[in-house]
């Protein structure tokens, strides 16, 4: 053997407080500090009355906490003649959120997954026109798809919201779940095949229990997308079933003499606060979604 | 029977006026189904259009007079008013009667006038002339004489938002002040271009370029957040119509007491007479139509009228109603209308391609500084002649 | 479905394409006049400041937010602790529309209330930060707001690319003796070249639709030095009553958009045999 | 024995990459056909032909008398085993196996019996209950052969089923797979690219290369008497060991380097004189001794010395020629050591240089 | 010889599971240490480790004699090569080979030496200008080594670098490693779980299981004389048959099933009696007779032969055991012949059944 354990020995030693930390972590918090401003702003303002939001600073905690700008904001501010605030726009908002969000993954996950495993004529084609769609800016398409729910008698219902949702979601979710299919074994679905299953028995009962982390990310992108759309909401459907985003700005840009700045506040994170709930709870998963395949090219 | 109305009066004065209609309305046994979209005429219309070429249209919709709703009408989207119009004898009362002329197509009335605005006055705060010692202006010049001290007291001369139509509004308003009314009409009623490529014109220019310098402090964007400058004293003027108005009253402000408006910018008190109409688009239900002729002939009806107009700060469409309840600015305006001091509003005269171009235009003007009187002016004329 | 979201898109920009060669007004009508409207919006001042303005943000934006983005992602793997807690406020902007980021971001920088009034109160009085009223810095004062809402998300898709890389290039970097800055310049960053091409194709279709926040944040201003195409075309479209106008204007924008696109579907279908 | 697969004149494009070029396969019934060749050289493709799982560019597919080139794959009595098996990983192990019956429509109490059966037989009974996360590689691979199994078929198709496996495992499971079929007796068709599986599994093996079957026949022909240089090269491990020369005296002798090697009993055509030729030896047709005997050895320098266990395989220069020898293990000549190869020309294999083709 | 890489109580834990338990290991210059073992048992944990890859928990590390434990991989005088090559996919061979040279500002003209000897001794001079992408597996791995060799230090660290690769090709290389071995002659630790490479390249094998060595000896000595049931089950291929019974007659005769072995000529510690032994037979070690041989031979019955080429593998059953027995081609006998399996007793090993440990 060899001669007596002499210098270093065991693991290395570790500053905790290494320059190299000290410098990560400062990075770190700084530019957390940016992201976190607005947010402390907006909630820090819908907690003050408006006279000490005049006084001054927005960036200091209110003095006097008062819950009484969210009241508003919820269920007294007016617009128009309308004075039952966001509440209404609320559960209007749910109604196209929650069938948007499925038929528009729905429709985009069985396109991915045709894309990707039942290879058709002109399917290359097909995905780019779709990534195409992705970058046509919605005011473009407002007049022709009015004509477009008007011949299929949709408009100014639900169901047409609900389409152009869907139409408007199918690029970005197609590419996410295209990415997604071709990294799961090609074997797993030929294996399916000669077991007999379908186009739809494989979809079903083969690819998508294997899709959570993507249908996560979905989900994630379109509740957000779908809760903060305005211009579709407001041109596609009538007052009774606008979404809280045409409430809100309603309220934002509807002005009693001075600007209600906690109400404004106040309102935007009540809008504001479906999406971000999501994103607080489900973000591990949004990653690890990301993470599972949605950027393999 | 239920009646869906679209408008954009979501402010303060605007809604309390909207809530006078819609209490008539709803009196007469009607349901009043509000419909209001913030964010003014530009985020409303296309909603409204949408919905009326959609083939989902509401009972009534808010347009500007004139030429906006002009293609709807001609394809035949709107209901025709004509029999509301006779039975009610609009074409006596309404006045001045270019108003119903710009709901008249083909001889058939396609909407009902509910008033009258202005947008030619410029409105100051008194206290910020108190404070400094200064008598309150009485016309334009005066009011940039006494700019440099306001602005060394660290206030700002004049508001103005940061939208295009508020820099057109204030050059048209600036234009009938400074430059007269003939050649106001000249160029806006005759369309002669070597007026608008004259000289006096550009002398408008370069009063607009100094006005420009007095507003360059104002950092806010909408028109209202402008009018809450004046009404919180802290800039001294605001070229606006006479919808201002009603934020001074909303804000418990008196005219003449705590704020001052001057008609014409107090040099030429002309007034230009657009304003607001309602529009019926067609419908196959009987019975909506039967309410919304009912709404119709409701808006013009005087107690209607005084009602709303008192609220919105505005002008009522017909000269045979008492406006006593009216305040100094309103009274002025009136004055000013009997006396038939009365220029036809933009809104009829020019298309909104041109007048978008106009706003985009004055937008670059006022607020990039750099822009020379000439420059603008030769692009002035471009966009006029683009629009003969 | 399927065969709708063709119908929209393709039939949407044919007839888009269409009718901007007529002079339609409010209404769409098929009464040709050639490119008249394409030599107006050249002519027109406004739409050459909204091109200009989306070329300048739109660089900016995609350098920025891909390198920030980037550069979050790097320092987020380096086993941190409380990743969660970073990644999640990093994130959570992107559950925000565009709407409430450009008001915020219009009051934080509105120099009365946001960061310069509060620098001056500190006693700075000189101090001046006033972007979104300066015709020559607004883009970035936009940017500013653009990257707060995008970044986060960006920095997940790196982060999942950077993850995905084979843990034994950082090993051989290592005993290369490469330092790790050089190992991901010259290494890390061209093998994740499918997911800068995924993150480019979603921020660079984000940049084109720019719209929502410029309105909310500073409604094209000053004057009109933040316009942009997508404003211009609801301008006209809608306000001007001059359909022909913005549908000239969308199918400029459209065809910017094929002139991206091309090359990169080459890229993902065509260029495949080269490896 | 009836023909189970015909495989006729078979076309495979990808675009306009040909991939399998004009094939032709027949396979009896119960017989255990495995489809070698290097990567990329079509097995995958051949297979997945004949399972329908890829539409085929021209030819006909017949299995057991019935044209199923139109079939689909779930119609053609074919069960088949992947690579990376392919077990659908959200199922158990009984829903893995009872899949595809579920979608035949199959009635649960038959389900149920063939579920038990293809347990018993492949003694994953204890497992049925358990996801594909929680089993071992080589139980994996059982569940994988009773998806095949319980569909009753007569063909089973294997697609590199062992590669994913280490070599301990995979000499296991070989050994299971050739019992299965001695038990079962049905027609297999097996991909690999791994020449031991191919040569202690198949009746007969298919050497592919480049989308053609090089040589179809029986292991032992197929190591003994390889049809061209390809298959020679391909076969054997270690590799066969191919010396350049010319054969001269009118077939008669080889001439390596100017060593010459008498040809008499060689197993092959005739031989004539060719001025470019390759002899073909295998390692362990090769005897190291110390003295040479003209006509019958090659000198040669001992240079590399592998053991492997039972056997070592020496490395020897000779000329530029690398040779190795297998020897066991306790004769390993010394390296450096200048000894002669003795050749067994009756087990040699002579290729013309310019066709490639064994004489 | 001089001691190249001592590692000295070695311990590595992550979290609280230990991976790595006080671990030595003394390598002389110039070795081809193996380090063979099941996947998961701490190879790749022990290469990190001397690489520098890895902060260890406990224990040092010296390479040529300079305490390392806390030196930068890039300091400790290692080249390292990956299973999966690791190579910089979007750099030259060129650029690879450079990349930690330029790093380190070594010369230009010296990197170009360097690149250009590296080159030339593994014969990629053609393809320094390719892209990893265009290369093959073989000319990939070669870089691999490649990028080591130019650092020009004395101690190479393998990954697997062959396991990702067909058997051909990995026969080729493995060949290819041994030679440069013999030709640089510096010290190598070689991880694999393959055994045929740890016995073909290893001047000493360590065999580990569970992060710890369980022997470390030249191959044959591994390969005869397993120092415990482990190893002797892991090495060989087909592996050792196990016979299950006892020692009998104070240690002179092995009882398999009623059936003696006489223990005479066996080549281990004392015997004595233990209830519970196991018999361990290489196939190699068998012959088939047709005669029984009493106390020299097992009876048994033929089940399944796998051909492979030179020999054939024939399974036999006897009792209730498997047996595997090489034979040559020409002698394999019939299906389900009732035959006897002559004992080479001096080649066998007993172990106690408890223990498990070699007698
Ligand atoms: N979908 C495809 N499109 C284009 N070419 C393909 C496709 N699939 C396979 N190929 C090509 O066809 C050839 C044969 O592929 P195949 O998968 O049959 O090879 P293989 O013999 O199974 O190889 P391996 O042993 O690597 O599995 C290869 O050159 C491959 O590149
Ligand atoms: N980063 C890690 N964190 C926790 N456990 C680990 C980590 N890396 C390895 N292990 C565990 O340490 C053990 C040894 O791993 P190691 O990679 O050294 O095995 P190996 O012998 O190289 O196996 P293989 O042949 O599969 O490569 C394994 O049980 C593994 O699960
Ligand atoms: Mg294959
Ligand atoms: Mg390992």
């Amino acid at each position: 053997m060899t001669g007596p354990m002499t210098g270093p020995r065991g693991a290395r030693p570790r500053r905790t407080l290494s320059p190299g930390n000290i410098m990560l972590y400062g990075t770190l918090i700084v530019v957390c500090l940016y992201y976190i401003l607005p947010l402390w702003v907006m909630v820090m303002t819908s907690l003050k009355g408006m006279p000490e939001i005049r006084m001054g600073n927005i960036f200091s905690p209110p003095v006097e906490v008062t819950f009484q700008p969210w009241v508003k904001a919820w269920a007294e501010a007016c617009t128009g003649l309308n004075c039952d605030g966001l509440s209404r726009g609320f559960w209007n908002s749910v109604r196209i959120l929650v069938p948007s969000v499925i038929l528009s993954i729905a429709v985009a996950s069985v396109n991915g997954y045709a894309l990707v495993n039942w290879r058709f004529r002109g399917s290359d084609v097909f995905f780019t026109i779709l990534i195409f769609g992705s970058f046509i800016p919605y005011q473009v398409m407002l007049y022709p798809i009015v004509i477009l729910l008007r011949e299929i008698g949709l408009y100014g219902s639900l169901w047409g919201l609900i389409i152009v949702h869907t139409i408007f979601g199918m690029p970005i979710l197609t590419l996410l779940f295209r990415n997604y299919f071709s990294s799961i074994p090609e074997e797993l679905f030929k294996a399916a095949r000669v077991d007999g299953a379908g186009f739809w028995g494989i979809y079903f009962r083969i690819m998508l229990p294997m899709s959570l982390p993507i249908f996560v990310v979905a989900i994630i992108l379109q509740v957000t997308g779908i809760w903060n759309d305005f211009l579709f909401g407001v041109v596609y459907t009538k007052p009774e079933v606008y979404p809280m985003t045409v409430q809100l700005n309603n309220i934002v840009n509807s002005v009693q003499g001075v600007k209600e700045y906690n109400v404004n506040m106040a309102a935007t994170l009540l809008t504001g606060l479906v999406p971000l709930l999501v994103y607080f709870i489900s973000g591990k998963l949004f990653v690890r979604g990301i993470a599972a395949g949605a950027v393999k090219g | 029977t239920e009646l869906e109305v679209t408008h954009w009066w979501t402010s303060g004065g605007e809604a309390a006026a909207v809530a006078e209609l819609a209490k008539a309305f709803n009196a007469s046994g009607d349901v009043w189904v509000d419909g209001a979209i913030a964010g003014g005429g530009d985020t409303a219309r296309p909603v409204m259009i949408s919905r009326i070429t959609g083939g989902d249209p509401m009972g009534a919709t808010q347009f500007n007079h004139g030429q906006q709703a002009l293609e709807l009408v001609e394809a035949g989207l709107m209901l025709d008013l004509t029999d509301v119009a006779e039975a009610n004898n609009w074409k006596e009362i309404v006045y001045p009667p270019s108003l119903l002329d710009a709901c008249t197509v083909d001889g058939k009335i396609y909407c009902a006038p509910v008033n009258i605005h202005s947008p030619e006055w410029l409105w100051l705060s008194n206290k910020v002339y108190e404070d400094l010692g200064l008598p309150v202006p009485t016309t334009w010049t005066e009011f940039v004489a006494s700019a440099p001290q306001v602005e060394a007291a660290g206030k700002i001369p004049l508001a103005l938002g940061n939208q295009n139509w508020q820099s057109n509004l204030a050059f048209g308003a600036i234009t009938i002040g400074v430059g007269g009314l003939d050649l106001w009409k000249q160029v806006n009623v005759d369309k002669n271009m070597d007026a608008a490529a004259g000289p006096e014109m550009l002398a408008v220019f370069q009063a607009a370029a100094d006005a420009r310098k007095l507003a360059a402090k104002s950092t806010v964007q909408d028109w209202n957040q402008a009018t809450n400058l004046v009404i919180t004293d802290q800039a001294a003027g605001q070229i606006m119509g006479d919808w201002a108005q009603g934020e001074f009253q909303v804000a418990g402000e008196v005219a003449g007491k705590d704020y001052t408006c001057l008609p014409g910018l107090g040099l030429n008190e002309y007034i230009s007479t657009g304003g607001d109409a309602f529009y019926f688009p067609k419908n196959s239900d009987p019975e909506i139509e039967a309410a919304q002729k009912r709404l119709a002939a409701l808006l013009v009806s005087p107690e209607v009228q005084v009602a709303f107009n008192l609220k919105k700060g505005s002008l009522p469409i017909r000269g045979d109603v008492d406006l006593a309840a009216a305040n100094d600015c309103m009274k002025k305006g009136l004055e000013i209308l009997a006396g038939g001091n009365i220029v036809p509003a933009g809104d009829m005269i020019w298309s909104p391609d041109v007048q978008t171009q106009l706003g985009d235009l004055q937008a670059e003007f006022w607020k990039g500084q750099e822009m020379t009187p000439e420059e603008a002016q030769a692009r002035y004329v471009e966009i006029l002649k683009s629009g003969l | 479905m399927v065969a709708t979201t063709l119908v929209v898109f393709v039939g949407g920009t044919l007839w888009t394409v269409l009718y901007s060669f007529t002079s339609s007004k409010l209404l769409p009508k098929l009464s040709f006049v050639g490119f008249d409207q394409y030599e107006r919006l050249w002519s027109s001042s406004r739409w050459l400041t909204s091109i200009q303005n989306l070329m300048i943000y739109g660089v900016l934006a995609l350098v920025f937010t891909i390198a920030v983005g980037f550069l979050l992602a790097v320092l987020m793997d380096q086993k941190i602790r409380f990743e969660d807690t970073f990644r999640t406020i990093m994130l959570y902007p992107f559950a925000l529309s565009f709407i409430v980021t450009g008001l915020v971001w219009q009051w934080i920088l509105n120099p009365e209330l946001g960061i310069q009034h509060i620098v001056r109160s500190m006693g700075w009085e000189s101090f001046a930060f006033d972007p979104l009223n300066n015709p020559d810095v607004v883009l970035y004062g936009l940017l500013i707001a653009g990257l707060w809402q995008g970044t986060g998300f960006v920095m997940c898709l790196m982060l999942a690319g950077l993850r995905g890389i084979d843990e034994d290039i950082w090993k051989a970097a290592r005993v290369d003796g490469i330092p790790r800055w050089k190992t991901y310049l010259f290494v890390v960053i061209p093998m994740m070249r499918p997911v800068f091409i995924t993150t480019l194709v979603i921020v660079a279709s984000g940049i084109i639709k720019l719209y929502d926040l410029v309105v909310a944040q500073t409604s094209g201003g000053p004057g009109t030095a933040s316009q942009v195409p997508a404003m211009y075309v609801y301008a006209y479209m809608f306000q001007a009553q001059n359909l022909g106008q913005g549908f000239a204007a969308s199918t400029m924008m459209l065809l910017s958009v094929l002139i991206v696109l091309i090359p990169w579907a080459y890229l993902e279908f065509g260029g495949k045999k080269h490896g | 024995m009836a023909q189970s697969i015909s495989v006729k004149n078979l076309k495979l494009n990808f675009g306009a990459t040909s991939v399998l070029k004009d094939l032709n396969l027949d396979v009896q019934e119960g017989e255990f056909i495995v489809l070698l060749g290097p990567s990329g050289c079509g097995k995958s493709t051949l297979l997945n032909c004949l399972a329908g799982l890829l539409d085929i560019t021209d030819g006909q597919i017949w299995i057991k008398g019935k044209n199923v080139t139109w079939s689909e794959p779930s119609d053609r009595g074919i069960g088949m085993v992947f690579q990376s098996y392919a077990l659908y990983p959200q199922m158990s192990v009984r829903g893995n196996l009872s899949f595809g019956l579920k979608n035949a429509r199959v009635p649960a109490a038959e389900i149920e019996k063939r579920v038990a059966r293809a347990a018993e037989i492949l003694q994953i009974g204890p497992l049925l209950d358990r996801k594909p996360a929680a089993l071992s590689g080589g139980q994996r691979q059982r569940v994988a052969i009773g998806r095949a199994l319980v569909r009753d078929v007569d063909v089973f198709l294997f697609d590199e089923p062992l590669s994913n496996l280490d070599a301990k495992l995979r000499s296991e499971l070989r050994v299971e797979i050739k019992r299965l079929h001695n038990r079962l007796n049905n027609t297999m068709v097996y991909v690999t690219h791994d020449q031991i599986e191919a040569l202690t599994l198949a009746d007969r093996i298919a050497v592919m290369k480049g989308g053609v079957i090089q040589q179809l026949d029986a292991p032992q022909t197929i190591y003994n008497r390889p049809s061209n240089l390809f298959v020679a090269g391909f076969i054997g491990s270690p590799s066969m060991n191919f010396l350049p020369g010319k054969t001269v005296d009118g077939g008669k002798a080889f001439d390596f380097a100017g060593t010459r090697i008498a040809l008499d009993g060689y197993d092959g055509g005739a031989v004539l004189d060719r001025p470019e030729a390759i002899l073909g030896l295998r390692p362990e047709h090769l005897v190291i001794t110390d003295t040479a005997e003209p006509g019958r050895s090659i000198p040669a320098v001992v240079e590399i010395d592998e053991p492997m266990g039972a056997d070592s395989l020496v490395w020897l220069k000779s000329g530029s020629s690398n040779i190795s020898v297998r020897v066991p293990v306790e004769k390993r000549p010394a390296h450096g050591t200048q000894v002669h190869l003795k050749v067994d020309i009756r087990h040699a294999s002579i290729f013309d240089a310019k066709t490639e083709m064994r004489i």
